[in-house]
């Protein structure tokens, strides 16, 4: 087992000071709460918080983990759902992702998250993290990670900065992808200026289990072990939440944190390989996956699903960086780790296959029966907290909307260009649009994506869906589509969501799968923003009225709000992914005509 | 020909996958006597001619812009190198 | 039908080969090798990097992905596992070892084959499905295809350009011993177009392209060396493996 | 604590495609004062305590057997540099 490093000397803001001293000025503030969102802490703790206990309100409490702004709206996927949508739907919405049964006792789950800012910052390493990120939510529901897509929107592509966006992005979503071992079987790529400060950087992650391998990110079971795995804790994603480098908020040292996070794809594979076999060998009762919000979230989730509390020694967390203090220990973002749940019985088997991975792990604590998250910091408590204050009860908000005044007079304009006529300018029109930068041959991306590996890809670039072969023996298998129109929603969100929706289950459809579910990363600016609330609504208010049209759930998703530059927004970008299901994927359809002497039908309107 | 040498190093706040996986690796050989690796690049520039101020500070730019990222790597030597 | 393993007719002797797949960390064309030899009617039997033990396989596979993520050089890392000591001696006692892309990578690491791989000379990752040609069908992994035959099978790696000096470039035609060679456009830089190299005595053989992602129909290329296929239908890397396993056969070695 | 560098370059005949490539970046920045570029590899190993000739003979081992491929690379340099 490994060794916990000696616990630091910090002027350690426990409970016990906390309640003692309750006019310390805290940066409640900078660490980005509003002020009656404080208020509310310190009304649920009945004291002020710790140190600790503030990072952890703050950064869970926040926008990217709480959902504060979309949740109101997002109910509807699961208002709009008739019996018979769920029929397939074996995890829905609220767990790491969604997982829908494709039957012969094979599930599959799939979801799509953003790592847009991150990518603007550090093309390279923002597209890499992300592709890392969404591919551990996939393994923390117990499956085998299979495929990934990326859909990506640029700025112009004669914009001086949009090379170093495309190439940085496109290889670090190969390289980690690629280097996963998992093949890249689709994705979006556009270019319009709307995204110039602000690309957008999706991926899709899909994977696939037995029906009795599912795992749930809950902590069960009073005494049954924490354990934390993976990579070491460094400073990563912490950059924002500086005031922390001095736990007792008053000293001025400079601290080192990082501005960006640099992924390591080799540790990621074997922690794949090594959760699988995990699952394989049953050993784990829960599993968490750490990204956003890294620890704080991890614990909180887990004890909060679960039916008891968890108590937890943070000095026993593996640190790269030793300086960091426990706020900060909470709140960091470093990639490839992972929490689990583990039966005393079954701490010898884990630990035999962490051995063998060459995988660091470090036990934190346990889960209790006190309904209660404590957290200790060298036996001292900092954290004593409801889990599900944290986790689940944050804030919610009703923000004002207003449709934009400019709505009528954009959809009222229409295209005042001329028309070609005759064949030869007929001609000359398709050329120049088959040509443009949305329309023409990708390849120059997408061959630097393997879709080989695993030898399961029965469709990738350039058809409308990816397929997957799931079952080697009878051929069944999954097909996606990713697809949005940031135009279309932004000239009218509603039906924008729903054209979105219905392109994606297009896709599918026709390369001869069966629609079964959808999952979408909405991509909008600041929430803040009531014209930018609204065409959220509107979209959200889309998307669930088209589900229902079509007879899909939608399974899970992400939301990325604050894409904007300057004062702005984006257009408003939500991606649809859906999966559909085949028996038997040699039946599928590839798009293009391939021999000589077939004939050409059009269908639909 | 006189060369440049820069040495362009990961930020000791990054994490470097390189360095952790060769560290990981020495005391497989039976090689022990490290505690961490980091794994850096080492570039070498030839100039035609006397390498003048002027050529440094190209180098200099070189080093700050194309050859490092300077938001995961710190520059930690721009020199001549005598020649052999 | 796509899948159909049953297509070969299943020949016991074929069966009773056991190819040994190693896996390493990082390794990601371990179980589609497996697969290719289970297709060619062989028995692939997995092994593991820290185990110093072949289990009594009949030959060796090192296959593809980024080992130890190829943070220092593709295969550096891999070279001193414990069953690449294994690999090592078994080689030189004549038993067939086949390297794919990162696996070559790693034999020539291992010093059982000549020559380095460098970062593509576009320096990029690629991936794409290439036309080989097969110069020398005498090695235990080739004797099933015609000398000078072609085969289209996808390439994918970052760090592909084979290098060696020119001397060692010099020995290898002039023994034979280069076995594939890209046909048309050089894809990666490799000097005189080298995709493929045995040792001396032949058994031993390394490659970039992956002959792995070419034995299934449906799952492949869609091409053939011999045109259009149709949809994922190119098969042609699946004699790499059922010549070993006849080669082994014919020798009396199961 | 204490620092070994350990230097690796691509052998001089040696291709280096990454060399090449910035090489053939700089003059589109601007920055024409170099008539070739390589790039190498650096190392830092750090030990805890002294470095006693034992450790340095470590370090000179793992420099040619791990950290460089003598095929097609040289190690420049094995090192102590001095603490800062
Ligand atoms: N746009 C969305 N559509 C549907 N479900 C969503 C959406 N955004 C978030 N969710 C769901 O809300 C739940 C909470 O998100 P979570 O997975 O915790 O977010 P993150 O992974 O970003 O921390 C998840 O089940 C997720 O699938």
């Amino acid at each position: 087992m490994t060794v916990s490093p000696a616990a630091q000397k910090f002027n350690i803001d426990t409970v016990e000071h906390a309640a003692a001293t309750p006019d310390t000025e805290l940066p409640w503030a900078e660490l980005g709460l509003k002020e009656d969102e404080f208020r509310r802490v310190v009304e649920i703790l009945g004291r002020r918080p710790t140190a600790a206990e503030l990072a952890m309100y703050s950064v869970m409490w926040s926008e990217h983990c709480s959902y504060k702004s979309s949740k109101v709206h997002l109910k509807q996927f699961g208002d709009k759902v008739t019996e018979k949508m769920k029929e397939h739907l074996l995890v829905g919405i609220g767990e790491n992702a969604g997982v829908v049964d494709i039957g012969e006792g094979w599930a599959v789950t799939f979801k799509v998250e953003s790592h847009n800012h991150p990518s603007f910052v550090e093309p390279y390493q923002g597209a890499a993290t992300g592709v890392g990120g969404i591919v551990r939510d996939i393994i923390s529901m117990g499956a085998r990670p299979v495929a990934v897509m990326d859909p990506l929107r640029f700025g112009a592509i004669d914009h001086p900065d949009t090379a170093r966006l495309v190439h940085g992005i496109v290889s670090g979503i190969g390289g980690y992808g690629n280097s996963l071992g998992l093949p890249n079987i689709g994705g979006e790529l556009v270019f319009d200026s709307v995204y110039q400060g602000n690309p957008l950087v999706n991926a899709l992650a899909v994977g696939v289990l037995r029906h009795e391998d599912i795992r749930l990110a809950n902590a069960s079971g009073a005494g049954n072990k924490v354990v934390l795995f993976g990579a070491r804790t460094g400073g990563d994603g912490i950059g924002g939440a500086s005031v922390l480098a001095s736990e007792s908020f008053d000293a001025d040292k400079p601290s080192k944190r990082p501005a960006v996070q640099v992924g390591d794809p080799f540790a990621e594979k074997v922690l794949i390989e090594c959760c699988l076999e995990l699952f394989k060998a049953s050993v784990v009762e829960g599993i968490q996956d750490l990204g956003a919000a890294g620890i704080s979230c991890a614990t909180s989730e887990l004890a909060s699903n679960g039916d008891g509390g968890m108590h937890v020694e943070l000095t026993n967390v593996l640190l790269r960086d030793p300086s960091l203090t426990p706020g900060e220990i909470l709140m960091s973002e470093s990639q490839e780790r992972m929490m689990a749940v583990v039966t005393p019985e079954n701490v010898e088997a884990f630990e035999a296959i962490m051995d063998k991975w060459n995988v660091e792990y470090s036990w934190l604590g346990e889960v209790t029966g006190t309904g209660r998250l404590i957290i200790d910091w060298d036996g001292e408590t900092i954290v004593d907290v409801d889990p599900r204050t944290v986790a689940h009860e944050g804030p919610v908000y009703e923000r004002p909307m207003s449709r934009p005044a400019v709505q009528d007079s954009i959809q009222g304009s229409s295209f005042d260009g001329e028309r070609p006529i005759g064949s030869a300018a007929i001609r000359d029109a398709i050329l120049e649009l088959m040509a443009s930068p949305n329309m023409c041959d990708k390849s120059w991306v997408t061959n630097q994506y393997d879709r080989y590996v695993q030898g399961n890809t029965a469709l990738a670039m350039p058809d409308d869906a990816g397929v997957i072969r799931v079952d080697e023996t009878t051929g069944l298998g999954v097909a996606i589509s990713t697809d949005a129109n940031g135009r279309y929603s932004y000239l009218n969100p509603y039906e924008g969501a729903k054209l979105a929706l219905a392109e994606s289950y297009r896709n599918v459809a026709t390369s001869g799968a069966t629609p079964l579910a959808v999952t979408d990363c909405l991509n909008f600016g600041s929430p803040e923003d009531p014209e930018v609330m609204w065409q959220f609504a509107e979209s959200v208010r889309g998307l669930a009225d088209g589900c229902r049209e079509l007879g899909v759930p939608v399974t899970g998703g992400n939301v990325s709000l604050y894409n904007q530059t300057g004062g702005v927004a984006i257009h408003p970008t939500p991606v649809v992914g859906v999966l559909g299901v085949f028996d038997d994927v040699a039946r599928r359809t590839p798009s293009g005509w391939r021999e000589d002497g077939q004939a050409i039908y059009l269908m639909g309107v | 020909m006189p060369r440049i040498v820069v040495d362009v190093m990961p930020k000791p706040e990054i994490l470097d996958p390189q360095g952790k996986a060769i560290a990981g690796a020495l005391p497989r050989l039976g090689l022990s006597g490290f505690t961490g690796v980091r794994q850096g690049k080492r570039f070498e520039l030839t100039v035609d001619g006397d390498v003048t101020e002027e050529v440094l500070e190209q180098a200099r730019t070189a080093a700050a812009t194309l050859l490092s990222n300077p938001v995961i790597e710190d520059v930690t030597r721009v020199e001549v190198i005598p020649e052999a | 039908m796509i899948g159909d393993f049953s297509a070969a007719p299943e020949d016991a002797a074929l069966r009773a080969v056991r190819i040994g797949v190693i896996t390493f960390p990082g390794t990601l064309d371990d179980r589609d090798a497996a697969r290719a030899v289970t297709i060619a009617g062989g028995t692939a039997v997995g092994l593991w990097h820290a185990e110093a033990n072949l289990h009594d396989v009949d030959a060796v596979i090192v296959p593809g992905g980024f080992s130890y993520g190829d943070y220092l050089r593709a295969g550096a890392i891999s070279r001193f596992a414990p069953v690449m000591e294994k690999v090592v001696d078994a080689a030189a006692g004549g038993m067939p070892v086949l390297g794919i892309c990162n696996g070559f990578q790693i034999l020539t690491e291992a010093h059982l084959l000549p020559g380095s791989m460098i970062k593509n000379n576009h320096l990029k990752f690629s991936c794409a499905d290439q036309l080989l040609r097969v110069e020398n069908n005498s090695t235990a992994w080739t004797s099933g295809y015609e000398q000078g035959a072609g085969m289209v099978i996808p390439l994918k790696n970052q760090d592909g350009q084979y290098v060696a000096d020119e001397k060692t470039l010099d020995e290898l035609e002039g023994e034979g011993r280069v076995v594939f060679r890209y046909d048309g456009e050089n894809p990666n830089g490799s000097r005189r177009g080298i995709a493929g190299i045995t040792n001396a005595a032949g058994n031993v053989v390394g490659l970039m392209p992956h002959p792995e992602h070419a034995v299934e129909p449906g799952f492949g290329p869609d091409s053939s060396a011999y045109g259009q296929v149709g949809l994922g239908y190119g098969t042609d890397g699946l004699r790499i493996f059922s010549s070993v396993l006849n080669t082994l056969v014919a020798g009396g070695k199961s």
